[in-house]
């Protein structure tokens, strides 16, 4: 138990690939083994994280957001003659992407189940190791072992969409290859450069991003801005940022439902990781210098892909063009600078993890029963698929930002945040938001409403009850940040704030008229306990 | 400072928490219970509601607000707490929006309209929707819009609001839909729900505005947040926060320019177009413009925008409905015209004239509309006019309450319509300024009013009977379950406006008195209300009230005249201005300009920025020479023939031709090789010999 | 009073080479008393012998930071020395043991293929501690003719014919322009000591000489190293030698050629670096070019191999032109990573080589996941490792090349240095692409003998390993740099 | 003056059959005028008081590899040979290339020559040269020798390896 | 006294008369012989920077790139008669089966 809980992020970290490396030695004819053994370890790897929020025991503890420090850490030495440490940890800010990783991991494992017929065995240890990279990524406290993870998942990746894809994989399976790796080399070398310009000033080789993260706003302001265009590409195609998306329609059209899933839910929030953990707090003047144009360029992604998602008619394409969108949210969110942008930028990537994952689990299932994505192929799907039509219904209200669903609060959350500083910005955010109803809708109605147009559709069965575990966690989230995100925001905001500070570091100093309030850190009903009023100020008569 | 509450107005969170309960259950299991069920749990939970509306009301009334000085407040929990942020006069504010119910006399009047003229269509629908597909969907759709309806009225602050505002809308668009197997039916949803985002946009903007503007979205706290902020009357920030709130408004309740959603939205059942489209949803904008009086009484130019808009509105649907021949158009013009009346009184200052006209309107229009489903539900499902006529005795209950709620709606004295039409009228002439003026289009409008519900009386009830033959031997009255209601909702538009009779008649105004308290009245505003009460026994309230009466009789009489004296007059008028009764008929062409100026164009846009995605990042950005591909005919043919065909991918291509300059290098030759040797040489020594020289 | 004898002393230093050299006359030997089955025990010679050399090397490897001079200043033992001469060893005998079943498919098993290995890597060892002209000539002359003769060994097979006369005639040829440019450096010292010459260079009588002997010099070592302009052969002889010569060249001859090419600009010309900085970086940079470039519409492995090989030259050379310790740190890691997993990369290529199959084309590794996963699976680590792409060796060296760039500030060098693994990876995954997402042209499922498992084993434990668990891997690259070469 | 008349004779001497060599279409003929080159060298070395230099060349080279190179000559078809072109097609490129590399070269020696100063040193401190350079050979160039060694086997098996008559395959590789 | 220079300029002069040998016959051999017209300029060179600097050094020198030139053309040879054997002939462009 001790144990465990000493080295808990090692464990979630390197549980899917001990899954991987077992089921290298089980023979590949055996497919169902395989798919018992990858579930297995998904799950596993799942339940694992769980712990970092919920208590084992007497003397266990769990993450705490009071605590401004990573948690958790683990440190030992690695490459010692380079600098290069094994150092773990999480903070507010990826507490919950690891957690939606391990999610999101498990669902797109359980949804592959009769999806993936053809080389059964490879398929679930990739995904296993994809897992561990993508979390590799959001543990590492040290730029070597981010850089390591950062790439490492590519490759599986490649193989999943280039294996497993639809008729074009191969080409998008490069693309998108080719186009991270991109920006990822120049992203190595901002690395580096921190590394060395940090050693240069005192004579000290650490990778260490806490270490850097206090140094790195202390280099002169030249060396700030070739190092934030270096990180930036690498952030800016992973997220996709607006120049840099035409790698997303396809490789997320061309990916299996899972691939899909894991692209949209986790890979594109490296980017936008990257920026809230690197960018931003390790670069503040060149950030500041540079936010005018990040954010046009978000809100042309908004509007942009918004304005594309209409005219599709794969209905993966349309999807993936959505994200750019709503990824667009998160980078505006992002480079307004706000408590309240940077605060709903993080939240948004959870929801737009949870809800377009579903959206790419629901367009799964549809092309499970008829292999095709084109919306033509169908319409009228309420009739044989009610559950169906139910679930998928409350995912796309989700995504379009419906009030009481997830989507609405980060939307709203980020708009609030850019609103304070240009109103313009706020103002065509909320276009996209209305952009964003037409197309979901729009989809909807072409597929779920009307008569049932093809013989084929006649009798499409229903959600199973596999399908219904892998989408229900997700409504179910759905709901729970859209009524009740508090506890969400309570590991947000506190890392958030930091940023704030190091970025703007008279912000919360400006005329204290009003006092604030002290942070609650209880849960549940606060304000107000039943049976009682709250007393509003004195209404002048 | 906490006073024990009540237990009604304790439990105000549970009114709407009932219909959720029951809708929940119908989405997911509805299809397994039998129809029966479905109606004992929908209508019982909405009955509770209302029983719980009632006790909360009384107990309202008990509320010693004077000694207290706030209203009963039900905090569940904080929803939206981001923490600290600056207002624009760079305060630190900070952001929260709570699960917190409010109820207050406005809140309580609409919570009882609400639940009761929700009650009596859910009866009526157990009748009408009987026979239909989906019964537990309809009925799951129709209690999960009374939880959001009942979200929006009892909000404690903006962004609550916003939850049952967008809750509304879902549900409209879900109810408009409902015969989702008609493409028509689930366009007009779909055109609902995304005309009312764009006015939700403003809505959203709007609350932006008030947090950063004010510091607090709590309507309890805009009052005193803007006298802390020291505001004065016109500041161009709460003018700005009254318009965007207003758009959100226009697109909710239908006014001018984002009321076209509303006649389409009659493609849904009758019954919803009762609750929603007439009694409750479209009257959100009213309300919301209410309750944050505050902020407009400080922002008179807004309040002008609002009355102006809410006059044009009036008069521009009455004209559209003078040559609609679907019953339901008819209907859902006189809504939006109606709604019109509701935002000119809010307008000139007058919101509870607003408030006393929403809720006659929740009782005649919802019977009207329910009366015409029964006259549909008699004919099989036709709606159009012109196949009707000559009903008065095939459907005695129906046509009898119909016609009270058309003279209830025409303004005829002591129904409720005159009382509360009237007290605009009279608000709106007395508010000076360009108050007669929008008192005129008022008048007008009620003469058009009176004009084309008595046109729609006399088509379907009188005159000649034009029901196809086969349509006609089924001809029957509705089930006491459809007709019951009918009746009580007739018996309301008679008597609902007694609640607010006007001192000139004698009156006590007991309604006006009872939600006095949620009016702001700034000093320097006070205007219109001071004058109306100094113009107590002003004789030109007694004039005008004489003269809209005449004006509605006289409608009634043109319409008598056109459609049953003289049969084929309203052709040979129509013939007559063709031009105009085409231009009326079209609705203005507004749809298709929409059509053409914003939908069409918002395609074409998507198309031209997917090709240009495919064409230009992709070829020209990414892919490097893809660019000088495309200026290029013949080796575009080759581009094309490869896209098609899907096994050449561009990149290879591009890397190719980067590529094989490279390998013709390598020509097999050695002595080739030999040459490059020598040539890199020759380079090298001259790079150096460069140097010396 | 110098003797006409050397000492035992000397003769220690060199005991690895002479190990080899007598377990190569051993071998030829021993050839003749061997039946055509029993013809393994050659190649189990040889590896004896490169153990043999092994341990002898193993016992120089405390030599102090200078070195150990020997023969009057014509050798110098040092760390650099030992490093190098560990790495000659292990690829030799990675190639011994991926040479045992291909030359049974060819039906050429004769022990004068182990016996010139060893010979090569005599050449090759002494390559790398040669500090006099001499030495170092006819070091390399011993290694090309034995890389010659090797790429020719398949006297029936045509390309191995064109392969070898095409080395040769260009081997030679540079050799030629080398040995002129070594006159020059003899005209201006009057001496053949590298460090006379050192001296020579940095009180010059003149500008000029020292930039002919520079351009003749640097052209004869672009030309073993594979550099652009002087590359061409690579790509031909590479794709006509037989498959483990091929990897023993591009591996073993280039480390060899690094060596020398290290020493002599780090020893010789350090006093002109402001001369040739650039121009090193203009070749290095046209280098990676010119190799990732051609590598990307090749159909044959082999060659697609040799293009990608020039571009890692490319990068090796950007080590020197940043030449601080980092640079040179990372040119030993990555000659040292490069070893392995170009090496095990040519493995699988000789795996596919078997009777009428000679399985060097794109298309012959079509479907190999369904055929030989593992072997499928370990191509796929070569070829991340090859391309640059954690976790694997090839990324640690490309680290320290970058860093070394940034820490010279040549940025732009570094910007084109990581960008050029762009299209690198492209070519490298086109090979993936045939092994895992075509389907299998070929039924035939290519087996592992035990020696090439061995081998295999090797390479992707020190590929992985190297960046896994680097730290033993990075004290070796640092422990090069004892050597005399830094300054 | 004897001194003088020898070196120019040698060198044109040198120069002329050098360039007979690569120009004559009869490769038997390159062969003979490659010997007078390399006599004419012998010669030079000789000139220059490398009286061991002047034997190796003579007996290594001209009575060695140039028997080599006859023999390797008559053994391909000399008749075919004979009658094709026996210049490439890039032979006008390659000879402008070639030119500047040596006008390059030239001007390089011109401007080095002139600075290299040394005067040349006298003949008699160099005579006789042969013990001594057995002395120095064996003393300082005793490992590079022994690595000559190798390289003559390597050469040896090389030629043995690559000019045996092969057996005819078992089997199509 | 002949100036060392000289030497130096006939060495390049063989040198280059080598070089457009190779560059441009098509013969394999006489590629062959001209590369020890190459080698052989390297020797003149040496042996007259050796004078130059009256030491043996040079001489020993150039007795290794005899050495070596030896050993080139042996196996240069020998692989001409294999190259022969398999393909008829002995011209260097056509050479050409492994390319691009």
């Amino acid at each position: 138990m001790q144990f465990f809980q000493d080295h808990i992020l090692s464990v979630i970290l390197f549980t899917p690939t001990v899954g991987a490396i077992l089921m290298l030695f089980i023979r590949g004819d055996r497919e169902n083994v395989h798919r018992w053994m990858g579930n297995l370890f998904g799950m596993l790897g799942f339940l694992v994280s769980l712990p970092l929020v919920i208590r084992l025991g007497e003397n266990w503890n769990t993450f705490n957001p009071a605590l401004a420090d990573f948690q958790f850490v683990e440190d030992v030495e690695w490459i010692p003659s380079i600098g290069a440490r094994y150092a773990l940890g999480v903070d507010g800010i990826s507490l919950l992407l690891v957690l939606l990783t391990t999610l999101l991991g498990a669902i797109a494992i359980l949804s592959s189940w009769s999806a993936i017929t053809k080389r059964v065995k490879e398929y679930y240890i990739l995904m296993l190791l994809l897992q561990t990279g993508m979390l590799g990524v959001f543990l590492a406290l040290d730029f070597f072992l981010f850089y390591v993870f950062w790439e490492v998942m590519l490759v599986p990746m490649y193989f999943l969409i280039g294996v497993w894809g639809s008729d074009r994989r191969l080409y998008a399976a490069i693309k998108f290859f080719l186009y991270t790796l991109a920006g990822s080399v120049l992203m190595l070398l901002a690395i580096l450069g921190m590394y060395f310009t940090y050693a240069q000033q005192t004579g000290v080789y650490t990778f260490d991003i806490r270490t850097l993260l206090e140094a790195v706003p202390g280099f002169s302001p030249t060396l700030q801005q070739w190092l934030f265009w270096g990180l930036f590409f690498a952030f800016a195609i992973k997220v996709p940022m607006f120049p840099f998306h035409t790698w997303l329609p396809d490789a997320h059209t061309e990916a299996p439902t899972a691939g899909s899933v894991i692209l949209a839910g986790v890979l594109l929030k490296m980017g936008t990781y990257g920026f809230l953990r690197f960018s931003v707090p390790m670069l503040p003047d060149a950030v500041k210098e540079y936010s005018q144009i990040m954010v046009w360029v978000s809100i042309v992604a908004i509007i942009y892909g918004a304005l594309v998602c209409m005219m599709q008619k794969d209905m993966k394409k349309l999807i993936a063009y959505s994200s750019v969108s709503h990824l667009g949210f998160c980078t505006l969110g992002i480079f307004a600078l706000t408590p309240h942008g940077l605060s709903g930028s993080l939240l948004q990537q959870i929801n737009h993890g949870l809800s377009t994952g579903a959206l790419f689990l629901i367009v799964g299932v549809l092309y499970e029963r008829r292999h095709t994505r084109m919306i033509a192929d169908f319409g009228g799907l309420s009739t044989p698929m009610p559950g169906f039509a139910a679930i998928y219904l409350i995912v796309s209200l989700a995504s379009l930002g419906m009030p009481l669903l997830n989507g609405f609060i980060g939307e709203f959350t980020i708009l609030r945040g850019v609103f304070e500083v240009n109103k313009h910005w706020a103002a065509w955010g909320v276009v996209g938001i209305v952009l964003g109803a037409a197309y979901l809708l729009w989809l909807y109605q072409r597929v779920m409403f009307g008569s049932v147009t093809r013989e084929e559709n006649q009798h499409l069965p229903d959600l199973n009850l596999r399908e219904y575990a892998t989408l229900v966690p997700l409504v179910v989230l759905c709901f729970w940040i859209g009524i009740y995100p508090k506890p969400f925001f309570e590991i947000i905001d506190p890392p958030m704030h930091r940023i704030v500070n190091r970025v703007n570091p008279g912000y919360y100093l400006v005329d204290p008229v009003k006092p604030l309030p002290a942070p609650s850190t209880e849960t549940g009903i606060t304000s107000a306990t039943p049976g009682s009023v709250e007393v509003p100020p004195q209404e002048q008569r | 400072m906490t006073t024990p509450l009540p237990y009604f107005l304790d439990s105000i969170w549970l009114i709407p928490l009932f219909p959720l309960g029951t809708a929940a259950l119908m989405l997911f299991f509805g299809r397994r219970l039998p129809n029966s069920a479905v109606s004992m749990l929908c209508v019982g939970s909405v009955l509770v509601s209302f029983v719980y509306s009632v006790g909360a009301f009384l107990q309202l009334r008990a509320w010693p607000f004077a000694a207290l000085g706030y209203w009963p407040e039900k905090v569940l929990f904080d929803w939206v707490s981001l923490g600290a942020y600056h207002t624009d006069t760079r305060q630190l504010a900070q952001f929260t929006a709570e699960w917190g119910f409010l109820l207050d006399p406005l809140s309580a009047v609409m919570i009882l309209v609400v639940t009761g003229v929700g009650l009596l269509i859910h009866i009526y629908s157990i009748g009408y929707m009987g026979h239909e597909g989906g019964y537990y969907r309809f009925f799951g759709y129709m209690n999960l819009f009374m939880f959001s309806m009942l979200t929006l009225v009892l909000a404690n602050n903006l962004l609550l609001m916003f939850v049952g505002w967008e809750g509304v809308g879902l549900c409209s668009y879900l109810l408009i839909g409902f015969y989702f197997l008609r493409k028509s039916a689930s366009d007009a949803g779909k055109k609902a729900f995304i005309v009312n985002r764009v006015g939700d946009a403003g809505f959203l903007l709007g609350i932006f505005l008030t947090a950063a503007t004010l510091g607090t979205i709590k309507f309890a706290e805009l009052g005193p947040a803007i006298q802390q902020m020291g505001l004065s009357v016109g500041a161009p920030a709460l003018t700005a926060i009254g318009l965007l709130l207003f758009v959100g408004a226009t697109g909710k309740s239908a006014q001018l320019p984002l009321y076209t959603w509303l006649p389409d939205a009659m493609e849904g059942p009758t019954p919803v177009s009762a609750l929603i489209h007439a009694a409750t949803m479209v009257t959100a904008g009213v309300y919301m413009v209410t309750r944050t009086n505050a902020i407009y009484q400080m922002a008179p130019e807004a309040l002008a925008v609002v009355a102006i808009v809410g006059a044009l509105t009036a008069f521009y649907a009455a004209t559209m409905g003078l040559v609609q021949n679907d019953i339901k158009r008819v209907l859902a013009y006189s809504t939006i015209s109606q709604l019109g009346y509701m935002f000119l009184a809010c307008g000139v200052g007058a919101y509870i004239a607003g408030i006393f006209h929403l809720m006659t309107h929740a009782f005649f229009k919802a019977l009207l509309f329910l009366a015409a489903g029964s006259v549909i539900h008699a004919l099989s499902g036709e709606q159009d006019m012109q196949k009707m006529g000559a009903l008065w005795n095939r459907v005695p209950v129906t046509a009898r309450t119909m016609f009270v709620a058309a003279l209830a709606i025409a303004g005829i004295p002591p129904l409720a319509g005159f009382f509360s039409k009237d007290e605009i009228l009279w608000k709106t002439w007395s508010s000076g300024g360009i108050g007669q003026i929008l008192w005129l289009l008022g008048a007008v409008t009620a003469l058009l009013t009176a004009f084309y519900m008595f046109r729609l009386i006399n088509l379907t009830f009188f005159g000649q009977s034009r029901v196809p033959k086969e349509v006609d031997h089924h001809v029957h009255e509705s089930p006491a379950v459809m007709t019951a209601p009918l009746v009580v909702l007739a018996v309301l538009s008679v008597v609902g406006g007694w609640v607010g009779i006007p001192a000139a008649l004698g009156g006590s105004n007991h309604f006006e008195h009872w939600l006095e308290p949620v009016i702001s009245q700034p000093a320097g505003v006070a205007r219109a209300v001071a004058l109306a009460d100094e113009a107590h026994h002003d004789p030109a309230e007694y004039v005008l009230m004489v003269v809209s009466v005449l004006l509605a009789l006289l409608g009634i009489g043109l319409a008598r005249y056109i459609y049953i004296r003289r049969e084929g007059l309203a052709d040979q008028l129509a013939a007559r201005w063709c031009g105009l009764h085409r231009l009326l008929f079209r609705k203005y062409y507004v749809d298709e300009l929409y059509d053409a100026l914003f939908v069409n164009r918002a395609k074409d846009l998507g198309t031209t920025l997917a090709a240009f995605d495919r064409h230009v990042i992709d070829g020209w950005g990414v892919d490097g020479s893809a660019w000088f591909t495309r200026f290029t005919s013949r080796v575009s043919i080759w581009w094309d023939t490869w896209i098609v065909d899907g096994l050449v991918n561009l990149t290879a291509w591009v890397v190719g031709v980067f590529s094989y300059p490279f390998r013709w290098l390598q020509t097999g030759r050695v002595q080739n090789y030999a040459l490059v040797f020598a040539l890199g040489v020759l380079i090298l020594l001259a790079y150096y010999l460069r140097g010396i020289l | 009073m110098p003797t006409l004898f050397p000492n035992p002393e000397e003769l220690a230093l060199i005991l690895p080479q002479i190990w080899l050299a007598v377990f190569g006359l051993a071998i030829l030997l021993l050839d003749f008393l061997l039946g055509p089955r029993q013809k393994w025990v050659n190649a189990f010679g040889a590896l004896l012998g490169v153990l043999a050399s092994g341990v002898a090397l193993w016992r120089l490897r405390g030599v102090h930071a200078v070195g150990v001079p020997g023969f009057g200043g014509a050798i110098v033992v040092d760390p650099f020395f030992v490093f190098f001469g560990f790495l000659f060893l292990a690829s030799t005998a990675l190639v011994i043991l991926l040479s045992v079943h291909y030359l049974e498919v060819e039906e050429e098993h004769r022990g004068e293929y182990y016996a010139l290995m060893l010979f090569a890597t005599v050449g090759m060892m002494f390559l790398a501690a040669g500090t006099d002209l001499v030495v170092i000539f006819v070091a390399l002359e011993t290694m090309a003719a034995s890389f010659y003769v090797l790429t020719g060994y398949l006297r029936r097979d045509k390309r191995s014919n064109e392969a070898a006369l095409k080395y040769l005639l260009l081997g030679a040829f540079s050799s030629g322009l080398l040995a002129y440019g070594f006159s020059v450096l003899y005209g201006m010292a009057g001496s053949t000591r590298l460090t006379e010459i050192g001296y020579a260079f940095r009180t010059p009588s003149n500008e000029i000489f020292p930039v002919v002997a520079l351009v003749a010099v640097a052209a004869g070592l672009f030309f073993k190293v594979a550099a652009v302009p002087f590359h061409q052969w690579a790509p031909d002889v590479y794709e006509g030698a037989p498959t483990p010569v091929t990897a023993y060249v591009s591996v073993a001859s280039k480390a060899a050629s690094f060596a020398v090419l290290m020493r002599l600009f780090l020893v010789v010309f350090e006093p002109m670096r402001a001369n040739w900085e650039l121009l090193l970086g203009g070749i290095a940079l046209a280098t990676m070019t010119w190799g990732n470039l051609a590598a990307l519409t090749q159909t044959n492995v082999k060659r697609l191999l040799a293009y990608s090989s020039i571009a890692h030259v490319g990068y090796i050379l950007l080590g020197l032109v940043a030449g601080n310790e980092t640079g040179l740190k990372g040119m030993a890691f990555y000659l040292f990573a490069y070893a392995f997993m170009n090496t095990g990369a040519f493995a699988i290529v000789i795996l596919l080589r078997r009777k009428g199959v000679i399985g060097d084309e794109l298309d012959d590794m079509n479907g190999l996941i369904y055929r030989n996963p593992t072997a499928a699976v370990l191509m796929v680590i070569f070829l991340i490792s090859l391309a640059g792409i954690p976790p694997t060796a090839g990324f640690l060296g490309k680290y320290f090349i970058f860093l070394s760039l940034i820490e010279s500030q040549h940025y732009l060098l570094a910007v084109f240095a990581v960008l050029y693994i762009v299209p690198a990876v492209y070519y490298y995954f086109r090979i993936v692409v045939h092994m895992w997402l075509r389907e299998a042209t070929d039924a035939a499922r290519p087996v592992i003998s035990p020696a090439q498992a061995v081998a295999l084993a090797v390479c992707t434990l020190v590929t992985l390993g190297a960046l896994l668990y680097a730290e033993p891997f990075v004290r070796l690259a640092t422990y090069s740099l004892l050597g005399s070469v830094v300054r | 003056m004897v001194e003088q008349f020898t070196f120019y004779f040698f060198a044109a001497l040198a120069v002329i059959s050098a360039v007979l060599v690569i120009t004559v279409r009869n490769a038997v003929y390159s062969a003979v005028f490659l010997i007078t080159t390399l006599l004419a060298t012998a010669g030079i070395f000789l000139q220059l008081r490398a009286e061991f230099l002047f034997v190796v060349q003579i007996i290594l080279y001209v009575g060695g590899i140039m028997v080599l190179f006859v023999f390797v000559v008559m053994l391909v078809d000399l008749d075919i040979a004979l009658r094709q072109v026996q210049f490439n097609r890039q032979k006008w490129v390659a000879l402008l290339v070639v030119l500047a590399v040596a006008g390059q070269l030239v001007f390089a020696l011109a401007l080095g020559s002139e600075a290299l100063g040394l005067p040349a040193a006298a003949p008699e401190s160099l005579e006789p040269n042969t013990e001594s350079l057995g002395l120095r050979l064996f003393e300082s160039y005793m490992l590079p020798f022994e690595i000559a060694s190798i390289l003559l086997l390597v050469a040896m098996i090389g030629a043995v390896l690559l000019g045996k008559r092969q057996k005819p395959p078992r089997s199509e590789p | 006294m002949i100036p060392t220079s000289h030497y130096l300029y006939l060495a390049l002069a063989l040198f280059t008369i080598g070089v457009l040998g190779v560059l441009t016959r098509r013969n394999v051999i006489i590629i062959l012989m001209s590369i020890e017209l190459i080698l052989n300029a390297v020797n003149i060179n040496l042996v007259a920077f050796a004078r130059h600097f009256g030491s043996v050094d040079g001489q020993i020198f150039a007795i290794f790139v005899v050495t070596a030139a030896a050993a080139e053309a042996a196996i240069g040879l020998g692989i001409i008669i294999a190259f022969f054997r398999n393909r008829e002939t002995v011209l260097a462009d056509e050479m050409d089966m492994l390319k691009w």
